[in-house]
Order: C-alpha cells, then structure tokens, then sequence
C-alpha cells in the first residue's frame, strides 16, 4: 500500500492532539478519585497514538465508531473538550444531554458515531455506515476502532466478512493492548498477531508499532485510501498498551510493574517529541503547547461544573424521534 | 377502490411503493434477492430495484441488524428481512442495546428509521426452533415500536407507517396468514402507528386479539353471536405503544374481557393488556375476572396435534367467552 | 448458627460449597479467575479449584452459554456468569432456542443443568447498557427457571439449589445488593425454586417486590406501619416457576395489591401478577385498582439524579400504597 | 497428519451406509411428495460420504451434533432407521417421541445430540462437549457438523477460537455443498477455501474432495486422532453438493441444471461402488446390498406407520426434568 508521509504541520498537530488526549484523561482520573464522577470510565491512557495517527488519516466528514475506551477517538476526531467534560459529569450541556456519559459520548456531527458500552458492538454498526456511504456514494470512509478482546466476538467475524463481501468502505482498527480486562491477549487467541485474522475474510491485515503515531498515520493512509477508491476494508491492528487498569475496579493482579514500565519507556508522546525536538521542530520541548493543553482541560472542566444538570421532568426526552 | 390480494401481496406492495418513493429504503436479508424470501414477500423487487439495494445478505443475523443501524444514523432507510422470527434471536444485542438506546443515550443527536420484518408463529410443522412468537420481548423495550398485522390492508399501510417512521420498528408477520386474502385500497394509504382497530362491534364482551388469533376470534364471535352473545373484537395492531384507551373504553363497555394470543401465555402481550385493564377506571366496570388464552408453557412441539394442542384455537375462544359469560 | 455476611460473599459460599461437594460443577465467565469477577463474586475460586474448574473465557458470551449446554448434557453442571445482564443479549439463540428446548424437543432424553449467574438492574452510573433488567424475557421462556434473589441467605440457598437443579436456571444478582450483609446460617441450607417468601406480615395492602425493590418495600412498610397502615411484604423469589398462589392468597386476604419493580413497566414482571391476581378468585376480594410500580419507560441515563428518577425509590412506594389505601 | 487406509470390512460398510442414507432420503423425498409430512425437510443426497466418512472414523462413544440437513449424520452414527422415521413422521415412538421431528432428530445414547434448527446453532455446544470431554478425562472426540453457510456466523468463530485455546477434543467439519439456500459460497466470502479460516485459530486446516467418501475418512481419522490426544481441534472442509432443493419450498432459480449434473456425475456412492467392484470386493455390483438397504427402510416406515401419535394430553411432559 502506498504510503505519504506526514507534513510538519501535521506532525506538530498530532503531538497537540495527543498532548489533549492525555490531559484530559489525566484529568478525568483526577475527578475520578476525588470522587466528582459518577460509574466508571475506561482510560486510554498509553493508546493515544493510536486514536491520534488513526484520526489524521481522516477527512472531516469521514465517520468514526469508538468503543468504552473512546476519550482518545472523540477529541482526535475533532470534538470540543468542554462539551466531553460536560457529558463526563453527566450534566445538559454535555454532546448527549449527560444521559450518555463516559461510555456513550457521541459527536455525531463531527463523525463520531459514539463510544459504545458493547465489546465490538460498534463493529456490525460500522457496516452498515460503510453501506450508506457505498450507497450514498459520498466518498467517505468509516473506521471501526476496537479491542483485542472484542476480536474474538462473534460480531468481529460477520462484521468483517460482509464488509469485505459488499467491499464496504470501513477500515478495521485493532488496538492490541495487550488485555482484555484481565485477559492476555495469547491466552485468548492462538495466533501471534490478530491482523493474520485478514486471511480469513480476504482482505489485507498488517500489524504496525501503536506507540509510534507516525506509523499508525502511515498504515491509516494507506488503509484509507485503499477504501474510499473502492477497494475494501482492511484491519489495522496497533500494539499498544494501557497505563491504568481497565477500569476503576481493577487490582491489576494480571500483569506485572515491570512490564507496565516497559511499555511505559515507550511513551507515544515522548517519541513524537523526541522527534520533533531533534528535527528542530519544536524547541522548549513543546513546553508551551502542553501548558497549553492543560489549560484548554481546565477551561472545559469549568464549562463543565458551570454547566446545568439536566431536569428530571426531561427524563422521557429522547426516547422517541 | 380496493382490491382482493394476499397478505405477502400486500407487503410487498408496500415495499415496492416505499422504494419507488424514497430511494434511502434499501432491503437486507437472507435470500431475498434470487429466491424472493424464503416466504416469498420480496419476489421480484431485485428485478426492479438491482442488488444495490436489494442486499441478499451471508447468515450473519447480528452483523445485518447492526448493517441497518449504521445505514439508519447516516441516511438510508434500511428494511431487514429476518428469515424467521427466533432468529431474530441473534439479534438481541443490536436491536435492544443499540438500534434501542441509540438515540437516548446519544441525547437525541441521532436518529434510527429501520424496520425489521420478521415471520413468527406456528402452524406449519416447523418444530421449536422455527414457531416463536417473541413480540412481548420488544414490546418490554424503550425505544422500539413493535406492529403485529392481521389482515393483508393492516400488513401494507401499517409497515409503509413503519417504513416512513424515525425509530426503530419490528414488523411481526405470520406465517399462517401469508396467503390469507382481504381487500386493499389501490391508493397508497398509511395506517398510523399506536392504533388499535375495532374488527367487530359488539356489547357483552370484550375479545382482544392479535395476529393470527384475529381471524380466530372473529370466526368465533360469529359463532358465539348465534347463541345472542354479542363479542367486541379488538385488534392492537401495534404492542409498542399499545392503544390503550381503545381498550380500556370497550371493556367500559361491556365489562367482560378475554384476551387471546399465540404467544406463551406467561408474560405474553396479554399480561400486559390485562394489567393495564386492572389499573385504569374499566377496573371498577368489570364483571368477571379478565381472562387470558394464551400458548401452552412449553415449545412449540413437531407433531400436526400437539402443535395444534399448543396454541389457541377457535374452540378455546368460544369456551372463555361462555366462560365470562356465566361468570 | 447463623452469620452476617454480604450477598456476594453468600454467593461464593454457594459456589464454593457446591464445587466441593461435587466436581461435576464448573465455573466459566470472562475475568472470573485472577481478577476474581468484575464484582468479586468469584474472588479466591481459581485458587482452590484450579483453571480446570475455574474457566477465564474470551469475550465471547454466545460460545460461553452454547459451551454451558454441552458441558450440562454430556454430564458437567457449568455455573456461568454473565458480566452484566446487559451481556445476556449476546446468548438468547442459545438460551431460549438451545438450553431451554433440548429437552423437549429431544422427547426428553436429555437434560440441561446449567445456571447463568448475572448481575443485573441500574443505581451505579453505568448508563444504558450496563443497567438492563431483562428477568421478564426469560420469565417468558418454558424450559428455563428465573431467580432474582433479594437477600444473602436467599442468595445463597437459592443457589445451591439452582445448581442441584436439572434444567437452566437463570439467576438475577443486584449490583446494588452485592454488598448489603444479611443473616446467612452455616450450615448449608438449601431454598427450594418456586416459593415466595413472606418477608413482612401485614393485613391492608400486599407489596410485591422483586430484587432490589424488596428492601426498599421492607423500608416503605416500616414507615407505613406508623401511619397504622399494615403493608404485607412478599418477595417471589423464582419468577419462573412463579408462586402464584401465596401472591393470590394474600390480596385475597388484604384485596389491596401494589408490585414494584425495577425492569421497564410494560411486560415487566409486575404484569404477569397483575394478570395472574386477576383471573383468580382473588379478584372478587380486589377493593382497588391493582397497581404496578414498574421503571420508567426509557433506557437507563447516566446522570444520577435522572437515573434515580428512572426506577421506583422508596417514596414512590409509599405514594402508591397510600394511593391504593384512600381508594 | 498420519492416515490409515480403511479395511476392506470398512469399505463395504461404508458403502452400505451410504446406501442405506439414500434409501431413507428418496423415501423421505417420496412421502413428502404424497403429503405425508408435515413441516419441512432438507435433503443430504449426494452429500452421503462426508457422514459416512466422518462417522466411520469414530468410536461408538464418540459425539457428534448435526445439523437441520441430518439424516445422513444419524444414520451413518448408528442410529436406528424405524425410530428415525417414527421421529420423522412425528410418531410417539420416535427418537424425540414426535416433537422434535426432521430437524430436531437426536440420539443421545447413540452420541447424536441432536439436529439444530439454527445454523451454526451446535457449534457452541461442541465446545462444551470437548470441555466434557476434557474435564472428565474420558478420551472421547467430538464432531461438529456444520454447512458453509453457517462458516458466516458469529457463533462459529466465538466457538473454533475456543475450542483453539483449550485445545478441546472437537473436530469442525465443515460440509460446504457450494451454496446456502440460495447463497453461493463464492459470494459469502471472499476466500478460495474455508479452511482457509483455521489460521486465523492458530489451527490445522484442510479441505478434501466430499465425494470420496476415503478422502473423508482418512482426513477425520487424522483429525480424530489430533483431537484424541490431545492436540485440539481441526478444521475440516468437505466439498459436496446436495442433489435437491434446499427445502421443499425451492425452486432452486440460484443454480443451473448443468451444475447439477456436473456433481451427479462424481456421486459418492457410484465411486465407492466402481472402486469395490474393480478390487473385486463386490460382485454383483451390490445389488444385494442396495436392495437389503431399501427394505430396512421399508421396514423402518411399516414401525413408524404402525406406531401411535403422541397423546395431547401429553403436552407438557418433557418442558422439565
Ligand atoms: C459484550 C461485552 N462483554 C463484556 C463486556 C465487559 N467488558 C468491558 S471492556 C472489556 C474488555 C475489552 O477488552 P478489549 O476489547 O481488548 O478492549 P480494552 O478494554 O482492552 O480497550 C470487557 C470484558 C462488555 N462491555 N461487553
Ligand atoms: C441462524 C439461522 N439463520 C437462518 C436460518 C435459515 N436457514 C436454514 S438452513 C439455511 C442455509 C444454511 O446453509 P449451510 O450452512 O451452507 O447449510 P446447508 O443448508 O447448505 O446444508 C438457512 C439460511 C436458520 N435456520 N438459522
Ligand atoms: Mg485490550
Ligand atoms: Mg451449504
């Protein structure tokens, strides 16, 4: 597959953007354990390349569907941080009235197709808007992200082969980071790499470094462009690695510090800007954007806490077109 | 004017009709193109329509069900064809926590306009995996409407409703009543959504019946109006929302009421019906205690007479009614 | 003897004396080893019985249930859980059309003693699809038994008796009530399936509560009493098989009758007793409408306050029975 | 994988139970034409050495579970032909005392648990026959039959992945007769062969010619053999082609009549027999056999016709233990 690399420009926007990603969710946890949130929430902490390179290969009105972990893939997409914030503690002004919350946030407007509570839940969805845009014929494209562990749903498996049949416009992105809550992903498959799945449905399946945002852009581009000229879907799987626990219940008995800071030498955001720093690129090592970033989190968490809660009499809104 | 067609000949009229109009409605399911449905309902609209949007689609039930998801909140009007009604089975996950709660959860930023038709019943020796009547399960759900037509004029403007509707709709067809004929206006007429139909006048007592126990409980009200019982026959037509006050204001009326239906009779449609009788102002009008005929407890058995034995039939209707009558 | 200890810590006594009593018991569900559960129920398991008996599965919930079924006819006893009941959707082909007609269709020549542990109901902040109340679907289902157990002493002897039991039994944990610590005797005691209990004796008014709702009609009642208002407490226990008759003996004692529950109003539990109080002869005792306090007619939202508005709280109990009293 | 060459004694039984299958489908095909069977039926003629082949590769106390095109699978584990035709006639002697009917045939004690209604509906249930199996350490195998249409569904990738990494005792045969329903393979994926898809389980794959009923067995038998010790499942794709209609209600306007004759010029039971006849090991080309085949059939329909329906007021017996 043919691959363009990255302009400056779009270099420095992705490290903006993943420096956004991890303010937010460092945020986010912040008000966790201060007790502010309400349920649980699903940190991508570690994963932000992979939503960053993933969503820079896309045009504006090209369609995205998250998962539980989707913070990442709705503020890559282009969401506004306050609006996430608002739905983050539940209140009207938030992108679903605060009925949605951490696991449902949706930008329909801006492609994102929402978060989903369901384990590749969003995978036979994606189908479907690969039809509309086969059917519509608008030249968009789908991406359909999703987990090592909702590989082995069955919705995986009918999902992918009837886009690959109808050769709908959907790109399939596997983030592999390693779990499955508690799972190893080698105890639950019997194969190295879970892009060798692409065999079975006959479309091309490779595997790329999800720290590195420069490869999952170039593998995404590629993946894209293969799509929206009628070629198909492809699966993308990223390797990748989550900082905290699943959720906010999670001991972590399952894996080891050692292998948490492991990956953690790898950082996304200190490669990008390792790079950057050497190319002379950026030179107070992005000091000032990630302030930036910061203060951007913080202005959306006071739009937030401003923010009205939505009235119980409004409970039925919605329910109904 | 109307016409004599079949209830298959109706649906397809309607189906026809929608994509003549609204090039967004597109059909998914198995076999629907070459074989024309494995009853026979999408016959010939490939032919006119072209596999773009006439889908047959691979035995992946969930991945369709979502497919008419995607293609509902990005533009397209999709109609899916669930071979038989307990597949539909396969599908729970996508209709009930997505196509369901889509619009809720999303804060009502997005909409779901799909239907998914679907045969269910008994009746054709087709054993417990190919018999369910699951209607109750959707009917238990926010979000979905669910349309149980009876005759072929009810099938044709209450799925065109379905069709032209924003939210999700399960569409219950009936095996049994697929070649049953009745008169169907030429026009494109649209039946509305939430409305029950009075099939029978009547003052002595209240028959509420859906499906295929429509035809019985009017050959019965016949029966039962030779022997000077007067039998009203009330049709829900859509379990989601359910008419209420169409029914409420009959058993007013006539303060006796039985309600009859194919499915199990534990927690079927006529659990609900009778609640709703129970707590509204008809309560204190009643005469006798509401009775329901409803399926055995037990799957729908293979052999002619067990799987008779196993649901409703005209002689069941006649005996509760006397039942109430004497009550 | 008894103890106080948690509803989930009587559940792993269930799991854990049963699997000691017979190795023919085997657990399977995703994150049920290491992890101990995503609610802890199973914490501690893997370590005494080993990952032979104690199964982490894949995120693959129809291939878990379908492998439920064969392990139950070809000798095991599986115990699976469920993540959230929400999950269930994902095994209803194999629930309803496989564990709960083998048997009959197979002429009765084979047996399912399965049992689906799974936690359901809302009150945690997880939104739409991690707060489904569905016990009314299986509910509907012949073949299969439905537990909702309310207390640790019933979660437990409702257990063991669930797993003994030859066929697939279904059986309802409380997110909520994981942690409410109860009176649980050390001896193993088995509950038998299929019988209320009388959780308060009252005269005026029965409340039939299922779950989550019964302390909180236990709480109504103790208010009640101050207002010289004798509430009667009942709690079903199994919906299916359902007890009908202490339900009907009850409000043929007190003819007043208000069921609470947490699962959508419509098609909700709380219909079918409705029904099942109103074609018996517990009917003519009835001196008010029956009423049902069932969940908003909405999936679950995520901000607290409109999540608590969406399911009966204490004072909509309270409401409902002074409601039924003044009638 | 090792393969052994069947015996001579193996061979004739093979060929008898094909025959034997046939008889009792043209028979089946026979009464449903007379209207004497109520619901429907499919057919496995021409499909008669992938039962055959399969079954003769195991142990009496082996499992097998079939699918709703059945009556090959039954007969060829031993079943026997009058319960089977009292089942199939809805008869209370049958093997489900008439409420199972064609589709639902099971014979437990025999290691038939059961015909499924639904696709791919048994291939979960395999898995917990190998989890058994393999709990109860008793060195059994279990087949799961299942058609190329049902090779689409989620449940049979959740099922094969699991089976894979508890390396289960279960061996996947897949009888792709080229079409479901109207479906052609070729179109409801996009693979040359489906055993293509056991790498993606990290598992032995492999397709064979299902009209040499040889073929088939040797294949199983290595497979068996795997499973047996402990090597787990295989994935095993038999190409054949069933000589009627899906169901009755089939007007079959997805194939050529061509095509048809095509596959009826490699019938399974044609090449067995010339291969019999050519090492001399039948002589009158097993007109014998075919004729004592036919009237065991005759004799199974005279039990079943002679056999009482169901009571009604039996009903209920059986909904629970
Ligand atoms: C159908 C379904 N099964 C189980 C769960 C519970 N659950 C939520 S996330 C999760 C792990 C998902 O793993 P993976 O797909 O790898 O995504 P990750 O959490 O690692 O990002 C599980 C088991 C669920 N939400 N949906
Ligand atoms: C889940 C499910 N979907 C659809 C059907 C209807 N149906 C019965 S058999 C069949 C075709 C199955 O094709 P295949 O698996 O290749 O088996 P074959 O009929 O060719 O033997 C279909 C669509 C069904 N019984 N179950
Ligand atoms: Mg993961
Ligand atoms: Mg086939």
């Amino acid at each position: 597959m043919k691959t363009v690399p990255p302009t400056t420009e779009r270099l420095i926007s992705m490290l903006h953007t993943m420096l956004l990603i991890r303010a937010f969710e460092e945020k986010a946890d912040e008000l966790f354990a201060l007790g502010r949130v309400h349920g649980t929430m699903h940190l991508s902490l570690g994963q932000e390349a992979v939503a960053t390179g993933v969503c820079a290969a896309l045009r504006p009105d090209d369609y995205i569907l998250s998962t539980h972990r989707g913070h990442g893939h709705c503020l890559a997409k282009g969401a506004d941080a306050g609006l996430m914030m608002a739905e983050f503690l539940g209140k009207e002004t938030g992108y679903c009235r605060g009925r949605g919350g951490s696991m449902h946030i949706a930008d329909v407007s801006g492609g994102n197709l929402g978060a989903n509570g369901i384990v590749a839940g969003g995978l036979p969805i994606a189908t479907g808007v690969g039809l509309s845009i086969q059917v519509r014929e608008t030249g968009q494209v789908c991406v359909a992200f999703f987990g090592d562990g909702a590989a082995n749903e069955g919705a995986f498996h009918e999902s992918v082969n009837l886009a690959s049949i109808w050769r709908l416009p959907v790109v399939f992105v596997c983030e592999n980071n390693q779990y499955a809550m508690s799972m190893p992903v080698r105890k639950s498959m019997r194969i190295e790499r879970i892009s060798e799945r692409a065999a079975a449905y006959g479309i091309p399946g490779l595997t790329v470094d999800g720290t590195d945002v420069l490869a999952v852009y170039e593998a995404t581009e590629a993946a894209v462009a293969l799509a929206r000229s009628g070629g198909g879907p492809t699966l993308l799987e990223c390797a990748t690695y989550r900082y905290k626990g699943h959720s906010k219940s999670d001991r972590q008995r399952y894996r080891t510090r050692d292998e948490v800071e492991a990956w953690r030498r790898r950082d996304p955001i200190a490669q990008l800007r390792a790079r950057l720093i050497a190319g002379g690129v950026v030179t107070d090592g992005a000091a000032a954007m990630e302030a930036e970033t910061r203060s951007a989190i913080d202005d959306a968490l006071r739009f937030a806490e401003e923010s009205p809660e939505p009235d119980p009499a409004s409970l039925l809104d919605g329910v109904y077109a | 004017m109307t016409r004599q067609i079949s209830y298959a000949e109706a649906i397809r009229e309607g189906l026809r009709e929608e994509m003549r109009a609204d090039d967004r409605v597109v059909l998914l399911g198995e076999d629907i193109g070459v074989y024309g449905g494995a009853f026979g309902v999408t016959d010939g609209l490939l032919d006119e329509f072209g596999d773009r949007r006439v889908r047959d689609t691979p035995i992946s039930e969930a991945a369709i069900t979502g497919c008419a998801i995607g293609g509902a909140i990005t533009g397209l009007r999709p109609v899916v064809e669930i071979q038989f009604m307990d597949f539909i089975t396969l599908c729970m996950e996508q209709l009930v926590l997505q196509a369901a709660k889509i619009r809720y959860m999303f804060g009502g930023t997005a909409a779901v306009p799909m239907v998914v038709r679907t045969p269910g019943g008994s009746g054709t020796g087709a054993a417990a995996q190919h018999s369910e009547s699951l209607e109750a399960w959707f009917a238990h759900v926010p979000g979905l409407k669910v349309v149980v037509p009876s005759t072929p004029a009810d099938a044709k403007g209450l799925l065109v409703s379905a069709i032209r509707d924003d939210n999700p709709v399960i569409f219950i067809e009936h095996k049994l009543l697929y070649r049953t004929k009745g008169p169907v206006p030429d026009a494109p007429t649209a039946i509305p959504l939430g409305v029950a139909d009075v099939k029978r006048e009547g003052a002595d007592v209240t028959v509420v019946a859906t499906g295929v126990m429509v035809p019985r409980a009017l050959a019965a009200a016949g029966t039962l109006a030779g022997e000077g019982i007067s039998a009203e026959v009330i049709d829900p037509r859509t379990l989601r929302p359910l008419d209420t006050e169409t029914l409420v204001a009959s058993v007013r009326k006539t303060g006796r009421v039985v309600i009859v239906y194919e499915a199990v009779k534990t927690l079927g449609i006529g659990a609900e019906i009778s609640a709703r009788v129970a707590e509204s102002d008809a309560f204190s009008h009643l005469t006798a205690p509401i009775i329901r005929l409803g399926g055995a407890e037990c799957p729908i058995p293979y052999n002619r007479a067990l799987e008779r034995a196993a649901v409703p039939q005209e002689e069941d209707i006649l005996a509760a009614v006397r039942r109430v009558m004497a009550a």
